[in-house]
């Protein structure tokens, strides 16, 4: 795998497009991701939330990147380890919070929770608990918007599992001949649960199965802000044109076991170490003060500010009502 | 109810018009015409549906009239035919997708099960899934047993799907439009060897409400539950019998799921005798919960004989051409066990 | 049974063996342990069973004993953990699966039915298929719609196929053995709920045959037919009314298909009453088998009140806590339910 | 595409390590197969055999090419159009025929037909009703020959239509990852049922699919059977060695409809003709005489015979009897 360097920070910046507040704000996002899900762990440890969770620290870089190249009226579709895409498209963390907590004001008046949570009202399809469960779903989301002469594109999170599932073939097969504006993204992070990508995967690189479906596939340091945003902005302007499909693999790495139950034995600590040292927060951060955008000072509170966001959010949350168990049969059927 | 409109429509001045009569495929086509001159975000998906006109001919013609977008063929893609008809629906289009042979739908399970049907529900009830899907099903074509199925049932366990299942043309078009028209995924079951039958088909856009059984005809001595093929196989049975002086009562849920059990419920009622009879497997076929409900409530005190069930043996559908027969029931099976029923033989 | 021969057991000498009590996720891990042990063609494949010990932790430590050869790690590939299942049975060996969730079985239906269930059959009987599935089933770990699948039903109705749902860790370790002998390809569902649970499991190798149901508690008012989960539920129920005077039987199937119907049979002879409990929703579940073949035969005639299923409502499974246990019978269901029928109020 | 040319007919032959014998028996294989589709269809057409059946007229070169290049105990799994590949892997066209007839004593006591057709002790696991239903289970075959430690190989017949399944995907990556020896051969006749190649697939060769799975991957002209037995030799040999699975593209053609009900509208007869100037049949005949290995009369009463064998067939066929209907539950479990 072979990354690009940059010498120059603001050069490499300023080749991006993005503008300062722009990085800021996704900045203020991934601290709002962090924050998020170590209060999750920390509530689910407690017994206050039930059920299972998927946590992406360590990826936050790729579900922003990745979502910052994206308009508001795009589309998007999750996975398990969803939280960070649902944030990156613009959820609100107290209605996320409420729907962990089962509350009838929760995205999904408390019936997805974690593994389902969608905000179809702000383009997000829903996280799915299913692996590779999105992915024709999200080119059938693409043909609608091919079909009703938009210029909305579909964006779609996978992990590497996914890529062995035969949902990805049939998806990408489709998009590709149909050309449909959808921008397939999966978030490499080295297991599928406690399958190494090594051992899963007869090839180098996930993105070299682009060939397979004719369309562009690239692979980028998935904990590199700038460098999911450019190509993942290049797919969809590529999608936007009409042009197709195209496959981005963001290498990246999940700090958390695979959910709450994981004993991690197929894995040494020294790697999950070796990764953290790579926290794409801290990496962003470094660049935006060594590019002179922000002064250290500056961000140094947003990492408080988010843990407040998020303490207010989980304050708002319990105070809210649970659904009312005689409503159970509302919403099996239109 | 197609008999008694025809009926009526004779002594109208529209003679043409009355005696109209297409077969089943026909009717299917048409209401896919209908709807897709009535609303523009309806369009079709599936396997060789466009210049092939269909496995069986159904969708002959249509993507003249719509288009290649309209009418889409698709690879080989099970999976992704029906996701692409879910992510489709989710987002503002109505399609209706076509699985060539409904066995292949063991391909598209995780997507109309996990997701389709789920999605609505999962989401707190922020988006509805408006999609048909249209298979057909069933044996007698020789085909064996991996173009025979008939699984019906399964879908019907399913919370958040719909599943109809049409035995006349006349049915067969106001379903389909009924069908198009709900919010909801609906697995429409065709069946091959109604196809080619034929019966009156009124003009124009038409709906038979889904979750209406219909009483098909009329008889004191025994209910005879059916679907599908096994509707004009039960009538002729019918027909047999009357002459033995046994009357049956036939009645089609015509929609399995949602069930209307109160039509059935108050035939037997009146009869105090229940044959079930369907094509598919009998353990663990739609049959078991017909029966179910017969007995869970009022019908029970009514029961003058224990409630039968006659359906497929549980094989697979043979080649060979009088194994297959043997396999499903038969207009003489039927006849055999209702005669049974009637007179108190079990 | 395991209680009768527990209290046999404790006048043996062996005092120890008589209290050898474990989970039935530990019975299951016993009983892959001695098959793989008297069986060099026996091994297994799945997702997460190696090293990560399987995602309920049953396969623990398996792969320390029998690496990685015969403890398969496989990608996250359904259709071909079923296929390569198949292909192995067919020409050999003798699988056994997993399938983490019995959620994502719906992406090896084509697999399991269209190919293993029928191969055999197809085949003019030259071929065989021994295979076993395992596979995780039911909710109350708030894992929500997709992930709390309770699919049973579905295999019931596919002729070719085995379909074993334990309750208890005896029957469990028992089962799998018959099931792993068995030529045939063979569903075995476990219930994530049921993993911590003990009870009394004899060392060594015994079989539990397919197809015998058991009385797991003798009863002379009301028939408790429950699968799974519903079975300690069940008897649960049976102590709390009890105490109110109301005897209930309990049977449990343990094999849903065969299906041992002359057990129930005999039982709803003698109590005239039944109710049948699944977690599955209702519609179109396995409880309407049961019922199908209490009232299609002798046991009709000794019937005093209509037959009643409790199971799951029609909805996927929710994610709320309160929302999920309404959604599935829990004991006081039970208790409500069978107490009705036994004062005939329905 | 480019096809090898070899201007030398004997070198060519030479090259092959094929004998002259191997040579003319699997002319007469494939002068059986056309037989036997003949005549199968003539007795469709005369109502003497129900059903449904798929006719791979026109694509024999690649059944016998293959089958070629097993040995008797190695394992094929086949397809819907199986006809050939049954033949090819040594099968009794008077069992088969008993087969299509629906009789007893039929391959699979007439239970099966032509979509089921199998020969389980000849090695031929049977035709297939689904599009890419043999792909998995014959990764499973390949499985179980490796862990018996076996040095047989399976080799798995697809259509170009079979491709696009997720199964096809699942397979491959399995049987890459485990290096199972298997052979995976797609037929890629142009279409599949209507659809055409050139519209179901985004890429110009469904060979360069095996990138995917970092497995060899070699398009031959399916109609040339040298070629096509020169690849499935080198990817059984390589199976054989425990360098783990090919997948091989043999471009063919299929002269007749896609079945019986088939209109064509899909296709125009002209280029139907011009494949049938490309007659696998023709072109091997004509290779064994300008290579001087067989007379031109020698040839030319194979096809004869191989009617003779076919009508004797047929007629052992019709003498037989049906399945009582008493044994239909025989089978259904072991
Ligand atoms: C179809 C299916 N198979 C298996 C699972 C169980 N499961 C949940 S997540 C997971 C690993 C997924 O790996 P990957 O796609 O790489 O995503 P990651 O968890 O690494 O983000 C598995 C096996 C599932 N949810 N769905
Ligand atoms: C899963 C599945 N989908 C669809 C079909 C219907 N069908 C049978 S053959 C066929 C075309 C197959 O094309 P290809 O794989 O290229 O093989 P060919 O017929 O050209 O030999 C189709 C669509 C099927 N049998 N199975
Ligand atoms: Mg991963
Ligand atoms: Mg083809």
């Amino acid at each position: 795998m072979s990354y690009q360097t940059v010498t120059d920070e603001s050069e490499q910046i300023a080749a991006s497009g993005l503008t300062p507040e722009q990085l800021l704000q996704a900045l203020r996002q991934m601290h709002l991701i962090r924050a998020f899900e170590e209060k999750a762990e920390a509530l689910y440890a407690l017994g206050k939330i039930h059920g299972t969770m998927h946590l992406s620290i360590g990826q936050e870089a790729s579900a922003v990147g990745a979502c910052l190249a994206l308009r508001p009226d795009d589309t998007i579709l999750s996975t398990h380890r969803g939280h960070g895409h649902c944030i990156a498209k613009g959820a609100e963390p107290p209605l996320m919070m409420a729907e962990f907590f089962g509350k009838e004001v929760g995205y999904c008046r408390g019936r997805g929770g974690s593994m389902h949570i969608a905000d179809v009202a702000g383009g997000n399809l829903g996280a799915n608990g299913i692996v590779a469960g999105g992915l024709p779903i999200s080119t059938g989301v693409g043909l609608s918007l091919q079909m009703q002469r938009t210029d909305r594109v579909c964006l779609t999170f996978f992990g590497d599992g996914a890529a062995n599932e035969g949902a990805f073939h049939e998806s990408l097969n489709l998009a590709a001949i149909w050309r449909l504006p959808v921008v397939y993204v999966c978030e490499n992070n080295q297991y599928a649960m406690s399958m190494p990508v090594t051992a899963a995967f007869p090839i180098r690189q996930i993105s070299e199965r682009a060939a397979a479906y004719g369309i562009p596939g690239v692979t980028v340091d998935g904990n590199d802000l700038l460098a999911v945003y450019g190509a993942v902005e290049t797919a969809v302007s590529r999608a936007r044109a009409g042009e197709g499909p195209s496959l981005i693999e963001a290498v990246t790495y999940r700090w958390r076991g695979h959910s709450k139950s994981d004993r991690q034995r197929y894995r040494t600590r020294d790697e999950v170490k070796e990764w953290q040292a790579r926290d794409p927060i801290t990496r962003l951060e470094n660049l935006l003060v060594a590019a002179d955008l922000f002064t250290a000072e500056k961000l140094a509170d947003l990492g408080a500010a988010a843990r407040q966001t998020i303490e207010d959010s989980v304050a708002f949350a319990e105070a809210q009502a649970d659904p009312d168990p005689a409503t159970i049969l509302e919403g099996v059927y239109a | 109810m197609p008999d008694l409109m025809q009926a009526e429509l004779k002594t109208q001045t529209h003679a043409a018009e009355a005696v109209r009569e297409m077969t089943y495929a026909h009717a299917i086509r048409e209401a896919l015409q209908l709807a897709m001159r009535r609303d523009e975000r309806v369009f079709m998906l599936g396997e060789d549906i466009g210049v092939y006109g269909g496995a069986f001919g159904v969708t002959d013609g249509l993507i003249e009239e719509f288009g290649a977008e309209r009418v889409r063929d698709t690879p080989i893609s099970e999976a992704v035919i029906a996701g692409a008809a879910i992510g489709a629906a989710v987002t503002g289009m109505r399609p209706v997708a076509e699985i060539q042979f409904m066995d292949f739908i063991t391909l598209s399970m995780e997507q109309l099960v996990l997701q389709g049907a789920k999605m609505r529900f999962m989401f707190g009830g922020k988006a509805s899934v408006p999609l048909v899907l249209r298979t057909p099903a069933g044996s007698g074509t020789g085909a064996a047993a991996q173009h025979s199925e008939s699984l019906e049932a399964w879908f019907v366990h399913v919370p958040g799907l719909k599943v109809v299942m049409p035995a006349t043309p006349y049915d067969a078009k106001g379903l389909l439009l009924a069908a198009i028209e709900d919010d909801n995924p609906v697995i429409f079951v065709e069946h091959k060897l109604l196809y080619r039958t034929k019966g009156h088909v009124p003009e124009g856009y038409y709906i038979v409400p889904l979750s209406q059984s219909e009483v098909k005809r009329e008889g004191r001595d025994v209910t005879v539950v059916a679907t599908s093929i096994m509707v004009p196989r039960a009538l002729e049975a019918a027909d047999l019998l009357a002459q033995e002086g046994i009357e049956l009562e036939v009645v089609d849920p015509r929609t399995l799921k949602p069930y209307d059990a109160a039509t059935v419920t108050r035939s037997v009622c009146k009869t105090g005798r229940a044959l079930v009879v369907h094509e598919a497997p009998k353990t663990g076929g739609f049959g078991a919960e017909v029966v179910a409900e017969i007995v869970a409530g009022e019908a029970f005190d009514y029961l003058d004989a224990p409630v039968r069930r006659l359906a497929g043996l549980d094989v697979p559908i043979p080649y060979n051409r009088e194994l297959e027969r043997t396999a499903v029931p038969q207009v003489a099976d039927i006849v055999r066990e209702a005669r049974a029923l009637a007179r108190g033989e079990y």
